[in-house]
């Protein structure tokens, strides 16, 4: 198990490099990514503030329950925070199981609890100035499937 | 009295001003403490006084308002998450 | 998109590589994998044999109905055939979107159709000698949902 | 008389003992063409007797055992796909 959270950027290919890889136990291997979209056409970046020591606790928490539910043989998160560029990826999940049914599922849990559940906060910032992203209704909701 | 540190994230902290705080406090809750802040200081009333757009953790674990803070050394206020 | 058939073994990580990178109308990124699993401790390699032809029109069309119905940004399919060494690879799919929901649903039924519409047959072959895979109920049930 | 391609795969292409192979036929379906095939020679009956056992694909595309055969010019019999 891996939980990184970094300001750095990241490489989504080179993270997932070697992971879930040289076993006789594993079948399927899923990724998630989370990338900056611009939909309007005006971003010039996000900010991503965090609670360092809840986020970590609650990355590790989230991802330990998913490792116990999907008898996940590997799992890694990994969540950035400061200021990201548009296309940049913001975050990723992997997990690593026996079936591919337990390794979907595992990663959507993951990405659900943690839209909702780990302590970030993401701001756009535009030239016309910054505005706090508001939660989805339905990012909550997601949560009620498991 | 206890002595609580608080901790605010996101437009929370905009709105109230400041980043952390210490207090002494005898609220038994994160309501009771919502509003003990909101009747030193009106920023506090203008972050804090709808709980539906609010979340709270006591000790970095996410808690109800209602929750008693026996014990608890780090209360932190913020809206809803918008990771991933 | 991209579909590969191909009796090269390939890395996951260096396949991912750039895809949907540096786009502002990207919000998420799937991947999925398949590996060579050994459940019996006896493997020594997994056998795919295909038909050649078929098998890049089907891929070719379950990819053009995925990014149909999902609006994907960027789709990319890749299957071996030949001789699998045990823990390889044997087939990836990635989907690109600009929800996290279509990405995952995307990838999904891409497996899904994959597993059992496009002619591939695995056999294993052990020191035992060698026995064709059975096909799953499950797997041609998972169709239903789509 | 229709000229025809027949290819298989995998158990099937073990049983039948040959990958590939060009035949005359006035079989108008698949089923047609498996009781055809099956009356020639035995081996044709142990492989592609039991369909629910089989797919076919005609000309590359998956089809029924009752699709007709008109202008087709490849037909595969094969066992239920293990791909992914």
């Amino acid at each position: 198990m891996r939980i990184c959270v970094q300001s750095e950027p990241f490489n989504i290919a080179k993270e997932l490099q070697g992971f879930g890889a040289g076993r006789g136990d594993i079948g399927a291997v899923v990724s998630f990514s989370g990338l900056v979209r611009d939909d309007s056409g005006h971003l010039q970046m996000l900010e991503v503030e965090h609670y360092p020591g809840m986020t970590e606790k609650s990355l590790s928490s989230c991802a330990q329950e998913a490792v116990t539910r999907w008898e996940l043989a590997d799992v890694l998160v990994i969540h950035r925070f400061g200021r990201l560029q548009v296309g940049a990826p913001i975050m990723m999940v992997a997990t690593a199981a026996r079936h591919r049914n337990a390794a979907f599922e595992a990663a959507e849990f993951l990405m659900d609890y943690l839209k909702s559940r780990a302590p970030f906060w993401k701001r756009e910032i535009t030239a016309q100035g910054t505005q706090w992203v508001a939660a989805k209704d339905s990012d909550e909701a997601a949560l009620a499937r498991w | 009295m206890a002595k609580l540190e608080l901790v605010y994230f996101a437009w929370v902290r905009e709105r109230i001003g400041r980043a952390r705080e210490s207090i002494e406090t005898q609220a038994a809750t994160p309501l009771q403490l919502i509003e003990e802040l909101s009747a030193r200081d009106e920023r506090y009333g203008a972050a804090l006084s709808d709980v539906s757009a609010l979340r709270v953790a006591i000790d970095q674990e996410l808690a109800d308002f209602d929750t008693k803070l026996t014990g608890a050394r780090e209360v932190a206020f913020f809206p809803p998450m918008t990771g991933g």
